[in-house]
């Protein structure tokens, strides 16, 4: 079984361009929640990281928009958002096309990828590694979900896709470890901007962390509209997360609903054991 | 109502610095290559924000642009408030999917 | 049940552009055949034609390439190619927004296509419009399957493709009528090109219209190309109407190895009665 | 080998009237946006379409390429055949798919 990790973290770019306007305790906690993150990664001595983000038209637009998209190329550039507004320097991060070619075709045996030899990744893949492998040094598979443009990704292909990255995982030598970044609760630049729900956050990660897939697959998009905004839609992320560890259950390990940085900020860790 | 080529317009005018600088200088010539109503180039052209968030533009189109006119933060989310209050509901895109 | 017709044709560039090369008794059978089936397309009243093509390069690229998109647009455009190339004349094609939406919800809870609210159609819809619909008065939902950009679409997955947009065709009030174009064994832009094996090509008809689904799809992608040339891989628009029939058997109303049109000229229709 | 920029370059190029006229004027300096090895950028240079050929670029975008650069169909379907006799089996791509 090459599989050798799967979790889930936020990814909202005001956890690294607006850490000043949060007390620098609950800061450092968070960061020190992304950073046990990464060695837990580290620790399983992993090949390759994919990382299921929810970009914000980075890549991918109403004239093309994927289900599901994965990158299959030797780099990939990021943030495609201005340095100076993300506060993360530009750089290349390593791919491995090979690799990405072998998941992916596995992957759609069973769920229709777009693939993507070119990818610019945006704040959704590029602040968990900012966090998770600061030296960059592992190379990534980067996937994305719509989670923006309606009609969106239905939540049980969300779940299946999981499933698929799971199977084509334990098909290839190599040792892989996925997580997935998104919000739960959050109205991201609208009216709301800032507003949290922290007690449907934690309802949703308690389903979660049970790796109770009903109870994950029966939100409707207009009841997850109604209690966690737009950005709730992101749970698609998570929810692919859960398919990967296939039922079994996981832990998280921090939950802080920061209202500065604009979202319930989450670690959460499957137990795959 | 043709939301896509409004988000379309924003889309490609918040990442190409050269449709930014034609855009400001003759906002109508850019327009023209994007099938929009009159309504719709009147609220790009006025910097509508407001309305442009009713129309049902993406938060993560329309924060960018919104940045490009140098409206400070406080005021894009005012803009959007006002906008409602103005001209009723979201009409489209994913602000209005509300069908239970 | 809203889904009224089915079947396939032939959408080589040279069908119509290199017409003169081909004696005018041969040139007018197939074309006689074209406009059989758009009369058995129009005696059914559909209010809408879904066009399963092929495309080549007109809106997808590796950058963003999808196993499956349909169209959601109110209007498409094209040909995409030179009008003077194709001698057909670009022109606006009526589409249907809002039915493109519901059958793509449905088709998506089990299969994964990207949607697209803008399309420059290319002569995979072109060339069958110009013939099956000349006045273009009935809309259009585009779709496409990807059959030029390795990894390819899994045959499987192009049934299945089928057999999603069978179900949604049933699931709407509207009337529906689903073609699927695409060459058999040819080998276009290559330095075989003109080559047609007949013997395969017949072959795989027998199979479609026996709705032999195990028989289609037991091709391997390296024995398609080996005999049939890497043109050979838009069977995958077949397959899909073979899954939009569900099983049920169809008609070869013709089919003629036309050389000079690179292709070896098809009609087909299944018997949805 | 960077099959994907080959064939992203000449997508483009067959699709812009101004880069073709930019390529013409200064290929070197148009395909410094692409990310393509010294070999790459003698076949283009060279309209090598034998060569194009054999490192798998597409049938269907090579056509067109050739087409712009003024070969008849006829040479240009030779200068595959004769890419293959000089260069080997083609090397990645659509046409190289031959695992079975
Ligand atoms: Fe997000
Ligand atoms: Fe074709």
């Amino acid at each position: 079984m090459a599989l050798v990790f799967a979790g889930i973290c936020s990814h909202a770019p005001g956890i690294v361009n607006r850490a000043e306007r949060v007390e620098a305790s609950r800061r450092e906690a968070l960061y020190d929640a992304y950073g046990r993150m990464g060695r837990a990664i580290r620790d399983k001595s992993p090949d390759v990281l994919v990382v299921i983000g929810a970009e914000h038209f980075g890549n991918f637009f109403m004239n093309n928009m994927p289900a599901f998209a994965m990158g299959m190329a030797d780099y990939y550039e990021g943030p495609i958002e201005d340095e100076g507004w993300l506060k993360i320097k530009r750089r290349r991060v390593a791919g491995n096309r090979d690799l990405s070619e072998r998941l992916i075709a596995r992957v759609m045996d069973e769920v229709d990828v777009a693939y993507c030899e070119e990818w610019k990744l945006d704040h959704a893949i590029m602040v968990p590694l900012h966090f998770l492998t600061p030296d960059y040094r592992l190379p990534i598979v980067p996937a994305n979900i719509n989670c923006q443009g309606p009609p969106l990704t239905p939540l049980h292909r969300a779940y299946r896709f999981g499933e698929a990255l799971r199977r084509a995982a334990e098909a290839v030598p190599e040792r892989i470890a996925i997580i997935g970044t998104g919000g739960i609760s959050h109205w991201p630049a609208t009216p709301n901007s800032g507003k949290i729900n922290e007690a449907w956050d934690r309802d949703f990660l308690a389903r979660w962390a049970g790796g109770d897939k009903a109870a994950m697959l029966s939100y409707s998009d207009a009841a997850t509209y109604r209690d966690a905004g737009q950005g709730g839609f992101e749970i698609r992320t998570f929810i692919a997360i859960a398919g990967v560890a296939a039922e079994r259950k996981g832990e998280i390990w921090h939950y802080d609903a920061i209202s500065p940085f604009a979202v319930g900020c989450t670690i959460g860790v499957m137990n795959l054991a | 109502m043709s939301l896509y080529y409004v988000q379309k317009l924003l889309y490609n005018l918040n990442r190409e610095p050269a449709m930014q600088r034609d855009f400001k200088a003759d906002p109508m010539r850019v327009m023209a290559d994007y099938d929009l109503t009159a309504e719709e180039k009147k609220a790009l052209t006025d910097a509508d924000i407001g309305l442009l968030y009713v129309f049902g533009v993406n938060g993560q189109l329309l924060m960018h642009f919104a940045a490009l006119l140098g409206i400070a933060w406080d005021d894009y989310l005012e803009a959007m408030r006002e906008g409602v209050r103005r001209h009723g509901p979201v009409r489209a895109g994913i602000y209005a999917l509300v069908e239970e």
